[in-house]
């Protein structure tokens, strides 16, 4: 078998060598995130060159999350109705737990069956946020991934670039976006913002569970068809011991979301570990009708920054901009918990601030100063500021919160409605009586209603 | 003396092992829904020619027989230091079995003038581990296989290797041109470089060569050259275990006692 | 009347199991570690590093310096703020290595 | 080399007998080469034809009558200093000229790393039919060889034929087929052929061959074998291994990372075994590990992982740590004077 040399296929002019890409991007954003993938998608559609760089093997891969997507910002940047989604939310129920009793207030509004569904849905981080990062991708930016960046490049303060974890690994552009989740080791290793206290932060732990034996487990359980889904929040002494957290059960598609999340300063301290505070929660009376028979897929763990809006660190640096989680802007106040619509929107608005820097050639802290002052006209930093007082309120108050009122309110319930010869007006007084009790009289109950006259 | 060497990589796009599952009711794994990988022991192959490059210079071309979408093996080998890539890529191939399959490689190493060719050992997919001796045969060269280390002798045109054989190893130098297949998990595989990382996956373009461009013509390779075809599948029953769990030691001897499997 | 139990039991997995749902590309070496191991031995009492992994990283040697069981982790990085003497170095696995998730 | 004709389809009927290739290296012979002189005796009687043992090597005069002791009709010797010892192109040349010449209708190889590297290298020069690791052979009604492999995973057995092409050719996979004890009555002719090839044509050299340990854990009756449970630290297994009067083997990724030697290593690359009593000692349970021990008569393992899939293949299973387990078993065994006492010379060295 002798090809002769006529045939010989010279490779001698084609070019490979490796180009330099050290400012070919106008942009680096670190982490292929919600925020990550929104602030590149934007400044793409402003006809920036963009390098996303995620660590994962793909965009999601390392990511995780109780499970509801908020998605109003995105609606405006993306066909969300084309991404894959699980269902969308139809029911919203709030069960207060004591060991071994519920009390829940549930709202299915009619119109949440109608698009867009009040921009709530069930996803799965690993479909979803590969097919955000493609959005971006389809507007123009670029995507590594494998690639974990590890230090940022500086001249004097100004930030030039990013440093990664693999060979000939720096590469310099104008700005960087920081989006690389809670865990900011960057941000933090280049002194961007301090290292939170663990008073701040909360330790999450989930399950995904499947019910293989039982089609349509949770279409039955659930009380839900098509593509509806359900959110439950539970919070109080049933949920997290006498933490200061909460639990969740989401339906997705075939599977449910279960978890919770507390303070890593409870988890610490006084509170079982972990992962048996789940196995706790997941047995409770109310919870676990719910996932007999199930089997777990994926156990997965994470922290959110919870620090609130006093806890937002500098935002804007010569050259960088922090979003997401790694700018800490989730709202946790027990009834709101979000994240993924805060991501997003400061993804756009650090997006497009980096756009109009770049038009005018700037890449100084003033020059994305309008980052900062969008953000705080946005939703974003004025729900963080409204329940900034709540979230302290309810620390200072919470064994009151989470283990006697809850206590009180089952306790009343049972005997409003406890069944025997006795008349009505005694279960009705009983019942007033646990109540008080519980709350300090009526000028205990006066008091509270001042101190909380904001939560509503 | 070859002092600028041509050294071609054998690599291959194969189901990822951990993504695939085993079919329910045929027992059987099923393939199709595990993703497209680099086959992981051709790591070892592109480790390999790129250390002989680091030693003595010359050029590392990949190279991969298959469907366009093949291409990010190409990307892949490219990123971790490969100077350029091929595919080879006719419908004319479908259905080869190793003899055809080999023909190919060896073609397409020839016809990039390759002084070496590396492949490993086997793909996950087949591993028959006969390609890369078929190609030695189609071109006449020498072959080594199983091999665990390299060392050039390019001034000599020779190439020395440790191979591993049954019970120990050998030290072969073997003359220019030489395949040679190295065992799985006994190089390093180097980390891609960022900027090179970035030129594979959104600028490099393969080079595409068909049959005809190597010197093939259809009849000599596909279905038609491969002498082996699959006569039948038939599910062997798995065979029966007792699945006895025993908590100690102690007990586990008494088993094995009571079974007269010892004593 | 069913006999059934009013309240059926959920049988959780143990943490094998459930480590055991996650895949897993080990990076060779930890990505974990303690800054200075006499501050676990003398200064540590609390161990908090061991009551806060939801994935049981963390194990108490016999003289105190923990031992990290760094292919369980799942990359939350608890362990970095609950230390109350800041005393754990973590880094990400590298080049993609460490858990991947399906569903997150 | 000219290129191969077309397809490279030949008139079959002018094929005709089965060979074996009888592997020896300084004079030791592989005993896969036994087992399937005692296999292919079936398939030559099913055929009709005669069964030759193919030997190439130096001073194997010996190894061409044992080749008839132990069932070949006749042998077929090429001894040569250039044959010593074993290299791919000489080998491939003689084989090449042979095949030519006397048109074999079937080959079987071991699928040793040598058979690999031969068959891998014979095939193409012939246009030949290979199918790789067979795990058991048979003959249709045409005269057809039906070598059947386990395709990748699963327990599924694909059965491959080579319709139009030949020889055809099997590589086989050490201890699955059990060897004929040789009889010294059976008498064949030994007929010695000339080599084709002298060094000047060689085109590679062996610089040193280092080969230690040959043990052949195909005949063991008992095989404590270990994995990557056990970290590189093998006392543990060696320990039961001596109390059990049972040979040391080994996973592939045992193999893999240099603790223990290929030769021991049993799965789809590496031995079948049939022992009476299996221990698998911190071994997951990959099917490819699967395919080469579930002969077994009993299957014992020990690993930490209550979910790794040996213990679906196993008889007995303990979920505990290795290094407890294993030292607990040998002390137990020991007490009740299940095995023999703790002096015994252990013969195990690796």
């Amino acid at each position: 078998m002798t090809a002769d040399a006529t045939d010989r296929i010279s490779l001698a002019d084609r070019d490979t060598a490796t180009p330099d890409y050290d400012d070919a991007f106008d942009a680096v954003v670190v982490g292929a995130g919600l925020a990550g993938s929104t602030a590149a998608l934007t400044m793409a559609k402003n006809g920036l060159d963009v390098l996303i760089v995620e660590r994962g093997r793909f965009p999601g891969a390392k990511n995780v999350f109780g499970g509801v997507l908020y998605t109003p910002t995105l609606r405006e940047l993306v066909d969300v109705e084309s991404a894959p989604l699980e269902r969308y939310i139809a029911e919203r129920r709030f069960g207060m737990l004591t060991d071994d009793d519920e009390t829940a207030v549930s709202l299915s509004p009619g119109e949440w069956h109608e698009p867009p569904h009040n921009d709530s849905y069930t996803v799965r981080r690993g479909a979803f946020d590969e097919w955000l990062a493609d959005r971006a991708v389809d507007a123009g930016a670029t995507l590594v991934c494998r690639t974990t960046v590890t230090d940022l490049l500086r001249e004097g303060d100004r930030i030039v670039g990013v440093e990664t974890d693999r060979p000939d690994g720096t590469v310099r552009a104008p700005y960087v976006v920081l989006a690389e989740g809670g865990n900011s080791l960057v941000s933090e290793g280049a002194d961007l913002k301090d290292r939170e206290r663990r008073e701040n932060v909360a330790v999450g732990v989930k399950e995904v569970l499947e019910f293989p034996e039982r089609d349509h487990a949770i279409e039955d359980r659930f009380r839900v068809s098509g593509d509806a889904g359900a959110s439950y929040h539970y919070f109080g002494e049933g949920a997290v011991g006498d933490a200061f957290g909460g639990g969740f059960v989401y339906t997705n598609e075939d599977t449910v979301s279960v978890g919770l999340a507390y303070r890593l300063s409870d988890a610490a301290t006084s509170q079982p570990d972990p992962e048996g505070t789940l196995d706790a929660f997941k047995s409770h009376p109310a919870v676990a009708p719910l996932l007999r028979g199930a089997r777990t897929v994926e156990y997965t763990a994470k922290t959110i920054p919870e620090g609130g809006a006093e806890a937002i660190p500098q935002l804007v640096h010569d050259g960088a901009v922090l979003v997401g989680d790694t700018a800490g802007l989730v709202l946790n106040n027990g009834l709101h918990l979000e994240g993924t619509n805060m991501a997003v929107e400061s993804g756009f608005h650090a997006g497009k601030a980096v756009a109009d820097a770049a038009d005018r050639g700037r890449t100084d802290a003033d020059a994305l100063a309008g980052y900062r002052e969008a953000l705080e006209s946005s939703f974003v930093v004025r729900n963080l500021d409204r329940y900034e007082w709540l979230i302290e309120r309810v620390q200072e108050d919470r064994q009151l919160l989470f283990e006697e009122l809850p206590r009180a309110v089952a306790d009343a319930g049972s005997e409003y409605f406890r069944m025997d010869r006795a008349p009505k007006d005694d279960h009705a007084e009983t019942a007033k009586r646990e109540l008080l009790q519980a709350v300090g009289g009526y000028t205990g109950a006066a008091k509270l209603a001042v101190r909380y006259r904001n939560l509503l | 003396m070859t002092d600028d060497p041509t050294i071609v990589v054998g690599v291959k796009q194969v189901p990822d092992d951990d993504e695939v599952r085993i079919d329910p009711d045929t027992g059987h794994l099923d393939r199709a829904s595990a993703p497209a990988v680099l086959n992981p022991p051709d790591r070892d192959a592109l480790e390999a020619a790129l250390g002989l490059r680091d030693a003595a210079g010359g050029t590392v071309v990949a190279v991969t027989m298959g469907p366009p979408t093949a291409t990010d093996v190409l990307e892949e080998a490219v990123a971790m230091g490969c100077d350029d890539a091929a595919l080879i890529t006719d419908r004319a191939f479908a259905g080869s079995d190793t003899w055809p399959t080999s023909l190919t490689l060896a073609a397409a190493a020839e016809s990039l003038g390759a002084d070496v060719f590396v492949c490993g050992e086997e793909t996950t997919d087949s591993s028959t581990g006969q390609v890369p001796p078929g190609i030695a045969a189609h071109l006449g060269w020498a072959q080594l296989t199983y091999v665990e280390g390299l060392e050039p002798e390019f001034d000599d045109d020779r190439l020395v290797a440790r191979r591993d054989v049954e019970g120990g190893y050998e030290i072969v130098a073997a003359d220019l041109p030489v395949v040679v297949a190295v065992a799985y998990g006994e190089f390093e595989p180097r980390p891609a470089g960022l900027h090179r990382k970035l030129y594979a996956e959104t600028e490099f373009e393969p080079l595409e060569l068909s049959a005809d461009e190597i010197g093939l013509d259809d009849e000599e390779v596909g279905i038609d050259a491969s002498p082996t075809e699959v006569g039948g599948m038939e599910t062997v029953e798995p065979v029966e275990r007792e699945r006895e769990t025993v908590d100690t030691a102690e007990e586990l001897a008494d088993a094995l006692a009571d079974a007269g499997v010892v004593g | 009347m069913s006999v059934q139990p009013g309240i059926p039991d959920v049988d959780n997995e143990s943490l094998e199991d459930r480590l055991y749902t996650v895949k897993y590309e080990d990076p060779g070496d930890s990505h974990l570690d303690v800054t200075i191991p006499g501050i676990c031995a003398e200064k540590c009492h609390t161990d908090d590093c061991v009551s806060v992994c939801p994935a049981g990283v963390w194990r108490v040697g016999e003289d105190g310096v923990p031992e990290i069981a760094y292919e369980n982790c799942l990359e939350c990085g608890s362990c970095r703020w609950a230390c109350p003497h800041g005393n754990v170095e973590w880094t990400y696995p590298d080049t993609g290595a460490g858990v991947t998730y399906k569903h997150g | 080399m000219s290129r191969a004709e077309k397809a490279g389809a030949v008139d079959t009927d002018a094929y005709s007998d089965v060979w074996v290739f009888v592997e020896v290296h300084d004079g030791d012979v592989m005993t896969v080469s036994w087992e399937l002189l005692g296999e292919a005796r079936g398939l030559a009687e099913d055929l009709g034809e005669d069964l030759v043992a193919l030997v190439i090597g130096e001073d194997v005069d010996d190894v061409g009558r044992e080749a008839v002791e132990r069932g070949a009709d006749r042998a077929l010797v090429a001894d040569d200093p250039v044959f010593e010892p074993y290299r791919a192109d000489p080998y491939g040349e003689q084989f090449r000229a042979l095949v030519e010449d006397r048109h074999p209708a079937i080959v079987l190889i071991g699928g040793t790393h040598t058979g690999r590297d031969f068959a891998g290298r014979v095939a193409v020069p012939a246009h030949a039919g290979l199918t790789a690791d067979c795990t058991e052979l048979g003959v249709d009604d045409d005269g057809l060889l039906e070598a059947r492999r386990p395709a990748f995973g699963g327990n599924v057995l694909a059965t491959i034929v080579c319709e139009d092409h030949r020889p055809q050719m099997a590589t086989i996979r050490p201890g699955v087929f059990s060897a004929a004890d040789p009889d010294p009555d059976r008498d064949g002719q030994i007929e010695r052929v000339d080599p084709v090839v002298d060094e000047r044509d060689t085109v590679s050299e062996v610089r040193e061959r280092v080969v230690g340990d040959t043990a052949d854990i195909t005949e063991a009756d008992r095989i404590v074998a270990v994995g990557a449970g056990c970290d590189g630290d093998l006392g543990p297994a060696r320990e039961l291994a001596d109390a059990l009067d049972a040979e040391l083997a080994a996973s592939r990724k045992a193999v893999d990372e240099g603790w223990v030697d290929g030769s021991r290593q049993v799965g789809q690359t590496g031995k079948t075994v049939r022992p009476e009593l299996y221990v698998a000692v911190g071994i997951s349970g990959a099917v490819q590990h699967v395919e080469g021990m579930n002969d077994s008569d009993a299957v014992v393992a020990v690993n930490d992982d209550p979910n790794a899939p040996i213990f679906e293949h196993a008889d007995y299973g303990v979920v505990g740590d290795l290094f407890e387990v294993c030292p607990a078993l040998v002390e137990r065994l020991r007490e009740d004077g299940l095995v023999d006492a703790a002096d015994a010379e252990p013969e195990v060295k690796p």
